[in-house]
């Protein structure tokens, strides 16, 4: 509380007020913890503190076997599962040299992008609730909630899905399921843009977004911001097309990156519109993939007792927020020797610190909301 | 601030805030999306599930061969099986066969690795209970013999319903075509 | 009120009794009939509408349990707060804390003295009538301060500062707008204003000229600014300050605070319709001729569906738009909306020198244009619905 | 770049700093020695050739059979599009070394958490503090040794098997 006592000319002295933003707030996306030292509404520092939601992946990861190690992946990051699922299958696949059906493939980047699309939902629609307007992120709901469905119908499981498995994915995208993904996909992409009408064109949004907390392209390399926050700070860098992986080679997509068109380039307004953009980027990635779907098995043969030979790897997809990255020593024994989860939140989370000074109150709410880190991604 | 400026910013407030309000309106008229939970529906929650849904685990342990695969499986150890010889008739039996709902995380990996289909995912989901007692399942209260699969098809009436209920449950669930269970069955 | 009274008295009636007690009593019976039958339903009713028409802008059902269509809600609501324990925090300034409600809910129910329900539906008709209601729904600004501050909670205080500005600053251009009104009306009584306007709506001042047409909607906007509603509820903004000023509130303590924001948006609305909407004003139909009593139904319900119409609208844009930051607020203020008042204000002042044949075409032109904007927001409405296709639904018979 | 090239051009640079280099494997690596990790890094970052901006992962290995904590780096370059691993050891029972947070402020947090999960010393960071676990926890949970503490401010930290405590 006496940190920095101002003392005036007056006689009359200030000083900065220390409040606690969480673990129980409501905007800050999970149970995340600031420290903000204030004067007023200015923010003098605002020091993270994570945590709260270790659950001790890693070490999880150490106990269990590989085929079994897949359903704790979902629980690093429970709004965009399917990715995790991914990336430590592509590892243990890479590890192994098992291969995956063309089937597989394609069924994992459909399950992949409905989930992006559900990941970014929660993402725009918190986003515009941290803001004030509670109508878009019901709305936003809404639209996840149709995926939520069809992701049972996939796989049986509405967040933690555990449905790529090491060799393909668990069970096969039935035809039926295929009709209503496509039907879904001609309901959303006109929802997107009376999204966009309701809420990204609002001017009090707008308002409250553009040039507010930049990033410029290098504090993004600094601080190793990933996905929509990089492309946000102007750099044009996915994964899915630079270092490909999957069936991403074939499909047709572009890559939005942050232009500043309404603000500065790297603001809070460009991180959004990447998700924005993105959500209509993977519509067209799922009605190709939909088209191409290809007749044989979803899974290839692989042992029960799965037994990598000793080595290791690190793997990298592109999730919504971000790369995430497995690296997976494995010692040629039954459990995994050591996973280490790399995160897109852990180091977007660490770019606060140094933003938050001299901003409101009110911006690091947006902050926060626009670089979308999750707590459950930060802490795993 | 220019004058040009000072307009634009008053006509783009006054025109998205009308278009917003459009919208709202709009969304005013149109159906609810929400589902009344969960009275107001003409047929329970459950059935509108789809097949694959993994609710909590339930197990028909007329048709369980004992063969502690999901006990093995499971990452989370939540399935408990013990069996024993049973003195008088010199059959292994089971003497408990609990399921901790608590601890179970629904991945499904215990029902595809079941060879008969007995143990598997139901469509219920609603677990709540006044106290965690209540929510381990105990599927053998009293000991009870293992199934054996006969050679040549199930003859006991009772029995192949279960069987083929067990069965088509394995078709539908697990991996209609090729997969992990399929290499070693 | 008080003419009634007299009336009585002269009649013989509280034989023996001074005058002023019989003035005190007679106000207080008022006071409560206006509070209990009047006001608490109705702050109750419009938090169960405000639930209900929100739930369905976002797609939802809405409270649809207690009584038909979930109406009696605001009752249950109101039983369970009552039943609740009144927590007041230990480090909390207890005396200020507990007074701080009665303050802001105080300020609120002043305000119902002076709006004008019908001819002769009217508490007092104050000669400063419209000065009065500008005066006491500020006292509403002292009652949040105070439990800003003592809350002895670093959001609260955040929430009462922000509050105090806020509130202080609006009450400009809300005054501006009014100053308007008053110079075309020539009088500050309620019930003056509103005989000064007709039952049509190109009588209404709303239609008077371009710039109250401008000026209403001026004062809708700092009337939402100072009842602390969306898009300027930066003083509870949840997802900032958590609760705000009411952070520490629990209870029925909490529920004083509430129920004065939702009676004030009644109070918003009523002010706008006595102020521009010709109050209650009907036409002047042959029924009402030799029936007082209807008369006065039809008074009522006019005034009363004509202020619900602007809560509606409140509650509306409370759906509709995000929050602005708190410098943007005062900067949408001092930058955007005095100057905007004061050229209505001028601008007026001016035409009230037009000669009253021109006078009248303009108001007629208004009206076409108020007519217009409502068909081209009709069509838009359409549109929308054209646009983004039926929901989907997956499974129908839910 | 090819890992070979940037680990020859790294062995000219710093002859007898980097050594062991592994290629037949599908991420090549190669040791670097702890006292010349930060002119390494540093190298690695501004070299025209080698670029790598970006400091993708930094994370740690726990080798209790070798006694030797291995800290793993993995850099990328956008501008170059390629990438390197490099591994560090160090003793197990008292591992230090310099921090890289100066060439790359992601380390500031990655550091944290190695120091909060293996308990290796960054010499100096800025700001090295536990980060995910609470400040008074005992022990580096990721080292293979770890035994969990048994009681946390007075809480249980295991799950008293309820199906065993419960019914039988």
């Amino acid at each position: 509380m006496n940190d920095i006592v101002q003392e005036q000319d007056t006689g009359f002295y200030t000083e900065d007020m220390t409040i606690s933003v969480g673990p129980q707030h409501p905007s800050t996306h999970g149970v995340l913890r600031f420290v903000v030292k204030t004067d007023g509404e200015v923010i003098g520092e605002a020091i993270p503190d994570v945590g709260y939601l270790h659950r001790s992946i890693e070490k999880i990861g150490e106990k269990v076997t590989w085929h079994g190690y897949v359903p704790y992946t979902d629980r690093a990051d429970y709004l965009a599962a399917m990715f995790a699922n991914q990336v430590f299958c592509m590892a243990a696949e890479k590890l192994s040299g098992t291969p995956v059906t063309r089937r597989g493939e394609f069924c994992r980047v459909i399950a992949c992008e409905l989930n992006r699309l559900a990941s970014h939902l929660i993402s725009v629609g918190t986003f515009g609730q941290d803001i004030g307007a509670m109508t878009p992120f019901v709305h936003a709901l809404r639209e996840r909630e149709t995926i939520n469905n069809l992701m049972e119908e996939i796989c049986g499981a509405r967040l933690t899905y555990n449905y790529i498995r090491i060799g393909g994915v668990g069970y096969d995208i039935l035809p039926e399921t295929c009709a209503r993904i496509a039907a879904f996909l001609d309901h959303f992409e006109p929802i997107v843009e009376e999204f966009n009408r309701l809420l990204s064109e609002n001017k009090i949004f707008i308002e409250r977004l553009a040039g507010v907390s930049v990033i410029s392209k290098e504090d993004a390399l600094q601080y190793n911001l990933v996905g929509p926050n990089l492309r946000g700070s102007g750099l044009k860098w996915d994964i899915r097309r630079d270092i490909p992986y999957s069936v991403y080679p074939e499909l047709e997509f572009e890559i939005p990156v942050g232009t500043g068109h309404i603000g500065t380039v790297g603001d809070s307004f460009d991180r959004y519109w990447v998700r924005i953009r993105e959500l209509q980027e993977s519509c067209k990635i799922i009605r190709q993939c939909l088209k191409m779907l290809p007749a044989g098995p979803a899974i290839s043969k692989v042992p029960r007792k799965f037994k990598p030979p000793a080595g290791e790897c690190y793997v990298r997809v592109e999730a919504p927020r971000g790369d995430m990255g497995f690296y997976v020593i494995s010692d040629g024994s039954e459990y995994p020797y050591r996973v280490r989860i790399r995160t897109g939140s852990y180091t977007a989370m660490s770019i606060i610190d140094k933003l938050s000074k001299g901003i409101m109150l009110a911006d690091l709410i947006v902050l926060i909301g626009s670089l979308d880190v999750d707590a459950p991604e930060i802490d795993r | 601030m220019g004058v040009v400026s000072y307009i634009t910013d008053v006509r783009d407030t006054v025109k998205s805030v009308f278009e917003g309000l459009s919208i709202t309106f709009s969304h005013l008229v149109r159906r609810p999306m929400t589902i009344q939970y969960p009275d107001k529906i003409p047929i329970p929650i459950q059935e509108t599930l789809p097949r694959r849904y993994r609710g909590i685990l339930e197990v028909d342990l007329d048709i369980c061969t004992g063969c502690l695969a999901c006990e093995r499986v499971c990452p989370i150890t939540c399935i408990t099986i013990g069996i024993d010889m049973d003195k008088e008739t010199k059959q292994r039996q089971f003497t408990h066969f609990d399921i901790d709902i608590c601890k179970c995380m629904y991945c499904g990996l215990c029902s595809e690795v079941c060879p008969t289909g007995a143990i598997r995912h139901s469509q219920e989901f609603e677990g709540a209970s006044y106290n965690p007692a209540g929510l381990v399942r105990h599927f053998a209260p009293e000991p009870s013999a293992l199934y054996k699969p006969k050679k040549g098809g199930e003859t006991d009436p009772t029995l192949v319903v279960k069987v083929d209920i067990g069965q088509k449950y394995l078709d539908e669930f697990a991996t209609p075509d090729g997969g992990t269970v399929a290499d070693e069955k | 009120m008080q003419a009634y009274l007299d009336q009585l008295m002269r009649d013989g009636a509280f034989a023996g009794m001074p005058k002023e007690v019989v003035y005190t009593l007679g106000m207080l019976l008022a006071a409560f009939i206006v509070l209990s039958v009047f006001v608490a339903p109705l702050a109750g009713v419009t938090s169960w509408l405000e639930r209900r028409v929100w739930a369905r802008m976002q797609s939802r059902v809405g409270p649809n349990r207690v009584g038909p269509q979930g109406i009696l809600q605001w009752l249950a609501d109101g039983i369970k707060n009552l039943l609740k324990e009144d927590i007041i925090p230990a480090a909390a300034d207890s005396k200020l804390f507990s007074l701080a409600p009665y303050i802001v809910f105080m300020g609120f129910l002043c305000s119902f003295v002076v709006i004008p329900f019908g001819g002769q539906l009217i508490v007092a008709d104050l000669n400063i009538g419209i000065l009065y209601l500008l005066a006491v729904t500020s006292l509403v600004v002292v009652g949040i301060l105070m439990a800003g501050w003592a809350s002895n909670n670093k959001w609260s205080l955040l929430g009462g500062m922000r509050s105090a500005a806020q509130i202080v600053s609006y009450e400009i251009p809300a005054g501006l707008s009014v100053l308007m009104i008053v110079f075309l009306a020539g009088t500050l009584t309620m019930q003056g204003i509103i005989q000064g306007q007709g039952w049509a709506p190109w009588d209404w001042y709303l239609f008077h000229n371009p710039f109250t047409f401008a000026g209403f909607f001026l004062y809708f906007t700092a009337a939402l600014a100072e009842g602390n509603r969306t898009p300027f509820d930066i003083p509870e903004a949840e997802s900032e300050l958590v609760a705000g000023y009411v952070t520490e509130y629990s209870g029925m303590r909490f529920l004083f605070f509430f129920f004065a924001e939702w009676g004030n948006l009644y109070v918003i609305g009523a002010v706008a319709t006595t102020l521009f909407l010709g109050g209650w004003q009907v036409p002047p139909l042959g029924i009402f001729e030799n029936s007082p009593l209807l008369l006065a139904l039809a008074q009522f319900t006019t005034f009363f569906l004509k202020a619900y119409l602007w809560v509606f609208v409140a509650m509306w844009i409370r759906a509709t738009l995000p929050r602005v930051r708190v410098d943007q607020l005062m900067s949408m203020c001092w930058k955007y909306m005095v100057p905007l008042s004061f050229i209505c204000l001028l601008g007026t002042v001016a035409f009230m020198f037009v000669p009253a044949d021109l006078q009248r075409i303009v108001s007629a032109a208004m009206f076409g244009l108020g007519v217009a904007i409502t068909v081209i927001f009709f069509l838009r409405v359409s549109f929308q619905i054209r646009q983004a296709k039926p929901e989907l639904y997956f499974k129908p018979h839910i | 770049m090819e890992p070979a090239e940037i680990f020859s051009r790294l062995e000219k640079q710093f002859s007898g700093k980097v050594s062991d280099f592994k290629g037949d494997v599908p991420e090549p690596y190669f040791l670097a020695e702890s006292e010349a990790i930060v002119e390494i890094c540093r190298f690695l970052r501004d070299d025209a050739d080698l670029k790598f901006e970006v400091l993708s992962d930094q994370t740690a290995v726990d080798w209790p059979k070798e006694e030797k904590i291995q800290l793993v780096y993995h850099l990328y370059s956008y501008t170059c599009r390629h990438q390197t691993v490099f591994k560090v050891n160090l003793p197990r029972d008292n591992p230090k070394i310099g921090t890289v947070e100066d060439i790359w402020k992601v380390a500031n947090w990655f550091e944290r958490e190695i120091f909060d999960l293996f308990g290796v010393i960054f010499e100096g960071h800025s700001d090295l503090r536990r980060i995910l676990l609470p400040e008074d926890w005992e022990g580096f949970p990721l080292r293979k040794d770890y035994i969990e503490q048994e009681e946390y401010d007075g809480i249980s930290t295991q799950r008293a098997p309820l199906v065993e405590k419960l019914l039988r």
